[in-house]
């Protein structure tokens, strides 16, 4: 297995960090733990993170993917940068609100959205 | 014999399981492709599998947790096409699932861990423990 | 519980199945894979997935014959590292499998039937009936 | 489903009507029994049908399978015509060795060597 296969997909635009999910599923926790590596260290490479995750693809997400959400979201804040999430499917954003995560998190319709709400 | 009264597309499906996303993963698609073939929704699917998930890694993280890495966790799968049940029995010490912390309130909202049982009882029709708590049987009964 | 001692790699799966050859070939790809995970060779999968498709093929021609066609048979596949059991059950009558012709005598060698427990007996380590003949059990030990 | 989609291959090669199997696995009764159907239909177009059964690409075949080629058989011997299989793996070769049909049908390794075989 190579060391270091990407999970993720980065795409700048502008002063925005944009982040898409290879896979379909978000389930196991060696792989979110992996993810989680990946995006901390876009956050680490910024000096006021703008971080945009896409949920585009995504089809299954564990309570182990939302721990790594907030882990992220506190890293983000840690240096006053700004998190979104955008292009959740209905089904997928179910668990955001059984969970009241909808509450912690800034959740757009769109990718485009989310963008331009970036301060 | 297993299913007391046979009845077409009822099956069932036992695994001893070592802590191994690939055999997890396997048991998961079993359990959609099933499903789907029983005619449970996409909705359903994605309810069953999830709930699914979060049972297993509950029994490994915390069932199985200071002990031996492999001792196995039992699942059963049984599936009918008015509902499926999820057995997931793991060889650890149990708990007791009213002492869990409910994650939906205030302070707990930004703890890293704490949902995995909110999802499963939001989700499933029935969701109970055994009384030493380290078996958790799942009800998912087909919506009308 | 199913089985009684837990160990890795263990599954049981069972079915109670309409006779539909799509979910026939399913019970089998599910052989396959389970006995390719678990190390069985390809030449024991073969074997082992014509016997089953024989056995299920029996229940279905010959122990239903004449009976309701929604009619299940019931199969269960055993699977370990070491071996695998697979049993088929139809609600037939039963049969005396002594009284079977043997296939490969000169007078039988051009019959258009009767080769399906020449081959299950040829290539499982143990094929036997239950005592109303309603019942195979098969079992193939992994070779050494 | 399209009521006659074809499951075999057919080539003419001199006086020889090539067979040959688009499924992998010669299993279940339905098919064979149309696999029965179509090659019967080659067997009558011929005065004296030299039929040439090629098992390329065949993983499994039942017992089923076998009583239909026993079928097959008779149909050509009854117009005086000659049946070859070829291209039997090692796997399914042990079917025909089991149950003695070895005996029954000539059997040549390979579709070359079958085709000269013919009378
Ligand atoms: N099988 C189990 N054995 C022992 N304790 C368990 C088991 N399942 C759950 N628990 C306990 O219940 C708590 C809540 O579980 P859960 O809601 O799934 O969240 P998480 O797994 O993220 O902690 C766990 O932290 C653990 O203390
Ligand atoms: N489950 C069953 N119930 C009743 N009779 C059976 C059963 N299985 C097999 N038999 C009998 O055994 C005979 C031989 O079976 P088999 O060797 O599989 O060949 P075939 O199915 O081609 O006849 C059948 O013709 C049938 O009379």
């Amino acid at each position: 297995m190579p060391a270091s296969e990407s999970r993720i997909r980065v795409k700048r635009s502008g002063q925005v960090t944009q982040v898409e999910f290879l896979d379909r599923n978000i389930l196991d926790e060696g792989n979110i733990q992996l993810i989680g590596e990946e995006i901390a260290r876009l956050i680490e490479a910024e000096p006021t993170p703008r971080i945009l995750i896409s949920f585009a693809n995504v089809e299954h997400l564990s309570s182990a993917a939302l721990g790594q959400l907030i882990t992220i979201n506190n890293k983000v804040r840690g240096k006053s940068g700004q998190l979104r999430l955008a292009d959740i499917d209905p089904q997928i954003y179910e668990v955001f609100t059984i969970t009241r995560l909808n509450k912690i998190f800034q959740i757009h319709q769109t990718t485009a959205d989310a963008v331009a709400s970036f301060a | 014999m297993l299913m007391t009264n046979a009845q077409p597309g009822h099956e069932a499906h036992d695994f001893d399981l070592l802590n191994d996303p690939e055999q997890v993963e396997r048991i998961e698609v079993l359990l959609s492709d099933s499903a789907s073939r029983n005619g449970f929704a996409k909705g359903s699917i994605f309810a069953l599998r999830l709930s699914l998930h979060e049972a297993i890694a509950n029994a490994f993280n915390h069932g199985h947790e200071g002990l031996p890495t492999d001792l196995t966790v039992h699942v059963r799968l049984e599936i009918a096409p008015d509902q499926i049940i999820m057995e997931v029995t793991d060889q650890g010490p149990g708990f007791d699932p009213n002492s869990v912390p409910d994650p939906t309130l205030e302070e707990n909202l930004e703890r890293g861990s704490g949902r995995g049982l909110l999802l499963i009882n939001a989700y499933m029709t029935r969701a109970e423990y055994n009384a030493k708590g380290n078996a958790l049987r799942m009800v998912y009964a087909k919506p009308e």
